[in-house]
């Protein structure tokens, strides 16, 4: 099993006929990811790779039944994008764009609420079912399958992460990036629910940041009588506070945001907690363990 | 990005907040003038804590206006001197309050906050009210109404508190804010020629800064930003890369914001000091794109040594690495460089570095070991 | 209240819609300039039809603008002068399209309305593409998509049209527009430095008068309008009268904006002409509401006689019969006064007539042939 | 029969304890309205002539079953109160109030639609089913029962157009003031619907203004075979062009808003237009004649 997405879902790509949507379509669909359309306005009748070009997201639902959309436009259209593929029947949509307006990715959300769909991202490596499916860039060698599951607030750390865990031969159920916006498609506290509901996940690794309010959403997860183990990375130690470091939710405004606060609760709900990247196997294991 | 007190009173004017009628007072006046005494003068930076700080001077004359004048333009403030002060009248107040509008991830877009009792000690009091609705057109006042019911006693208050707080939300949405606060928002005593009335005595806004392409302001205080930036810095932030100085020796280049803060605390663990936050994800595949970090960098005196750590799915390794080569080339400065590069397409990189002498590590922890010996020994 | 072209563009502007980089040119400059030739001098009114009215003059070089402000400024538009020109480059164009956001009826709220072929002669031509969906959250670029793909078959241009519509639905709900017209809206033809970019050569925007508590901008205008009004109208202004001024002789106030244009029907169906639309149904019951209506109209001598026509239903007509004999009390001028009042408590109207010896008409027909009757023999 | 209102009507009156809601509950009360509750935050508990204050829309519903509401709050207040009325269950809400943003309507008529709920007004006199009751400070004395039903855009000519109608002994299943607002509650189309289905109206009289397309409304019903005869005034021969008469709708920005076009478009459809107010008793006795 795994959260998400596997090869049945039946994947839309808005925006295939630029660059990244040709990517997409021989990268992720090598890889096994199920691409059966794509819009691009103006170019519908057309095909990519063998994949059907649509003029619009209903038409391309109606024509393939799609159910999933991957969302490659620039920024200031993905709003656009993003609901016209949930207003057209799609019930999991990836975003991974970064520089995007956090109204449109509220906008967005309050669609896939009306429509009982989710978003996950923006600015997010995207999801990846190892050796099932992929929806976004991710290098595929970083990730085989197995019992954990994984949460990354951060696109790169989650290859880095995986690969620690690939390397030392732990595999993952599915590998999801939340992205690193205040407002986030899919939070913690929602990829965590899934993974406590997917059977094949014994444990799960949460690699997360200063700032925001995620982490203690994952302690709280983890202080529930019924939550699997939690390994967690928090990383910024070394940020000073005050500073936005990069990513618009990776400030440490209060003392509740900061990696001692954060690392702190995690410890006291029962998470197992990595001292540093170099230490994420270790305490993967560990939590493989108490599973 | 957040924006200056007289910049964020401005916006509130603009949609109808009352705001006190100030006096901007510029570097370099002998003789600051304002209409009427006494008078509270501020500095204007972005930074928080400012009231802590000494920030904000109560004059009563021309004299000690003169004086507050002088004192605070030669005050930093964090790593910020005033670029101007505000003078606001000295308001007689009767009760000061706390309301503010900003975005959270649980309530999946947008809260209201709401404090019966604002001012400079709000983080230690109690935790104010918290009204989530997501979508600002999902705002509802007799929701927040509910929420303030047992919070403000004083009912009159509490509706124009709802007032103000709607108001606060459709501005925070048609301006792309990501929070307006208002610490303290006053209660005017009854003696003043506008009894009761709500006014924002301090005003702090976060702008969106991805939202510049729809609202100009936000435009204009991006390349506010870049002016007042260095010019090696504003070369890097034109490339969109985003970069904090930190004290340490090892200037690190490195990919997104997780991994860039990682290979910080790993440069930390094993006894080494960042030198800075440098987040190059943008455009690295292009020859253009490290020019401006490596730039920054090379003209850094704090800066011993360069760490190149970058994990890329879309960004492609071999094209990273030709580019490197090709910033290599051009570089004049003598600094070392290590290596730490690893994902799509990194089977190609060794080829590629061994054509100009580098070495590409394959783990985190040996490329910054490497780089602390490197700086230790420069 | 509709807005200057050059002030709509700055809102445009604002929300990063492209618009020229234009030059105001104020009254008496007597050499203006301009960054480069040549320009479009365009006279900056509010009435419509300004491209028909010779309102806009092509200058190629210096002596052309100076004789072109010369001549715009002499010009009358409508009743209008212009208080302003606007010169605006004249920019190579690739095609002219017209797009607006407005409010309608029958959508509930906004629409979006598209034309391929915009500039002067829009009203003539094939009825705009129109796309409804009421309230502002509800735009859907995919909608408005399956709207325009029959309309406009370029589809990178139509695209950017969206785009630019989405732009314009959440500015006309930001700042309370009625509308938002741009026409024409240009595409720059391949060889400028923008190509492709779609441009808002001319912009209206009609604000919402009523959202004055949110929006400055609005406030302004409002107290813009009220100072270039001459000083009788500007009282009733302030009063929330509404005023028009027609051609005819008999002053008509009167309360309710269907009933006072029925009134003005009924004047002129029995021969008369009416000198006004005067809608005094804010603040009636006190004197100080028909004060400055019969100031106004006391102070006009193309008025010879005065109406006063009111049906209330909230507004009671005891308290409206002592106000006007408070008035009468008051009034200087010798205009006769004809009163036809009805609605709530109109039968204590004639007791209090009485003590001021006036007279109360049952019937409008009655009163607008006594009113006539009066003004031919003024 | 009448449309929308009568007795069975259990009214919430928002802004209860302010002038305009007390004057309601005598005038209207007295009228014969079912008036069960009211709305005033901070003054709950107490009671305007016996009618009981709840702090909430919600409270006053569920303690008096209310399902239709009044508003009496200053315009930049009619937005929330009539969307917590709707939300608290209530099917009908009238609105008075001039001087409300466009936008304001717009967001209530949003909320009434999601909730099955309908709007009347605002900048209307409201609603009067003569005999039943009556929402709005309209001068009872001018309407009495009968068979013709009434829709106006403008407060004061409603008055005028319904005396004349009851002096000539021609009484009113319900009279609807849609307001002179451009966008309404109810739209002259909407509330041509309702006298369609009402039994007891047989024919129409319509108070229209230039400016709008609420008269293309009325002729396009007119037009139909089944519609009820339909008398029609439309004020604002006199107006010049290009300027607002007052009502922001009432505005000649094209030939089509003309009066001229307007009862042409009338005419043409079979409407009975009225040449002016002297003329209204004669077209609504010839209406009523052809029903």
């Amino acid at each position: 099993m795994s959260i998400l997405l596997d090869q049945s879902n039946r994947v839309l790509v808005m925006g295939i006929t630029g660059n990244y949507g040709k990517f997409f379509v021989t990268d992720s669909g090598g890889y096994g990811t199920t691409i059966v359309a794509g819009v691009s306005p103006g170019r519908g009748g057309g095909n990519v790779d063998g994949v059907p070009v649509f003029e619009s997201a209903h038409a391309a639902c109606n024509a393939t039944s799609a159910d999933t959309a991957m969302v490659f436009v620039p920024p200031h259209l993905v709003r656009a994008a993003a609901i016209e593929a949930i207003e057209a029947g799609c019930k999991l949509v990836v975003a991974t764009a970064d520089e995007m307006p956090v109204r449109d990715t509220i906008e967005i959300r309050a669609a896939a609420k009306a429509n009982g769909a989710r978003l996950v991202g923006p600015n997010s490596p995207g999801i990846i079912s190892p050796g099932k499916a992929k929806m976004g860039f991710m290098p595929s060698f970083c990730f085989m399958r197995g019992p954990m599951g994984v949460i990354s607030r951060s696109g790169s750390l989650s290859y880095e992460g995986s690969k620690r865990l690939t390397v030392a031969g732990i595999g993952q159920t599915t590998v999801i990036g939340i992205g690193g916006d205040p407002i986030k498609g899919t939070t913690a506290a929602e990829a965590l629910a899934l993974f406590h509901d997917d059977p094949e996940t014994q444990a799960v690794m949460y690699l997360g940041e200063i700032g925001g309010t995620e982490e203690a959403a994952v302690a709280e997860y983890a202080a529930r009588k019924d939550a699997k183990p939690i390994a967690a990375l928090v990383v910024g130690k070394t940020a000073p506070p005050g500073k936005k470091m990069g990513h618009a939710a990776a400030l440490v405004g209060s003392k509740a945001d900061s990696h001692s606060a954060k690392t702190k609760m995690l410890a006291r709900s029962g998470v197992h907690v990595c001292k540093g990247l170099s230490d994420l196997v270790p305490q993967a294991r560990a939590a493989l363990a108490a599973g | 990005m957040m924006i200056l007190e007289h910049e964020a009173k401005a916006l509130l004017r603009s949609v109808g907040v009352p705001v006190p009628k100030g006096t901007l007072i510029k570097p370099g006046t002998r003789a600051p003038r304002v209409p009427a005494y006494p008078v509270a003068v501020k500095a204007q930076v972005r930074s928080g804590g400012r009231g802590k700080q000494g920030g904000v001077i109560r004059a009563d004359n021309a004299k000690s206006l003169k004086a507050a004048t002088k004192k605070l333009f030669a005050t930093s403030f964090g790593d910020e001197k005033p670029e101007v002060l505000l003078a606001d009248p000295w308001l007689p107040i009767d009760r000061e309050l706390y309301l503010s509008v900003t975005i959270d991830a649980a309530a999946e877009g947008y809260i209201v906050l709401y404090s019966p009792k604002g001012g400079v000690d709000i983080e230690s009091g109690a935790p104010p009210a918290r009204y989530a609705f997501g979508a600002p057109w999902k705002f509802r006042a007799h929701e927040l109404r509910a929420v303030l019911e047992n919070v403000e006693k004083d009912f009159q208050l509490r509706e124009r508190v709802i007032t103000l707080a709607h108001r606060l939300v459709e501005t925070a949405a048609a301006r792309d804010c990501h929070t307006i606060e208002i610490n303290p928002l006053a209660r005017l005593k009854s003696d003043t020629d506008r009894p009761g009335e709500l006014m924002a005595l301090d005003a702090k806004v976060v702008y969106d800064d991805w939202a510049h392409y729809r609202n100009a302001d936000i435009l204009a205080q991006r390349d506010g930003e870049r002016r007042r930036a260095h010019k090696l810095l504003r070369a890097s932030m034109e490339m969109g890369h985003m970069y904090v100085k930190l004290d340490g020796d090892i200037g690190l280049i490195s990919g997104g914001a997780g991994l860039t803060m990682g290979a910080m605390d790993t440069i930390h663990q094993f006894g080494g000091k960042p030198a800075c936050f440098l987040d190059a994800s943008p455009g690295p595949t292009s020859t253009r794109g490290y020019k401006p970090a490596f730039a920054l960098l090379d003209g850094d005196p704090a800066v011993k040594v360069i760490l190149v750590s970058v994990f890329g799915g879309g960004t492609h390794m071999n094209r990273v690495a030709n580019s490197l080569k090709a910033n290599m080339a051009m570089r004049k400065s003598k600094k070392p460089v290590v290596f730490k590069l690893d994902g799509t397409y990194v089977d190609q990189v060794p080829g590629i570095f061994e054509t100009f002498g580098a070495h590409n590590h394959t783990s985190l922890e040996a490329a910054v070991k490497e780089a602390i010996k490197l700086a230790r020994a420069a």
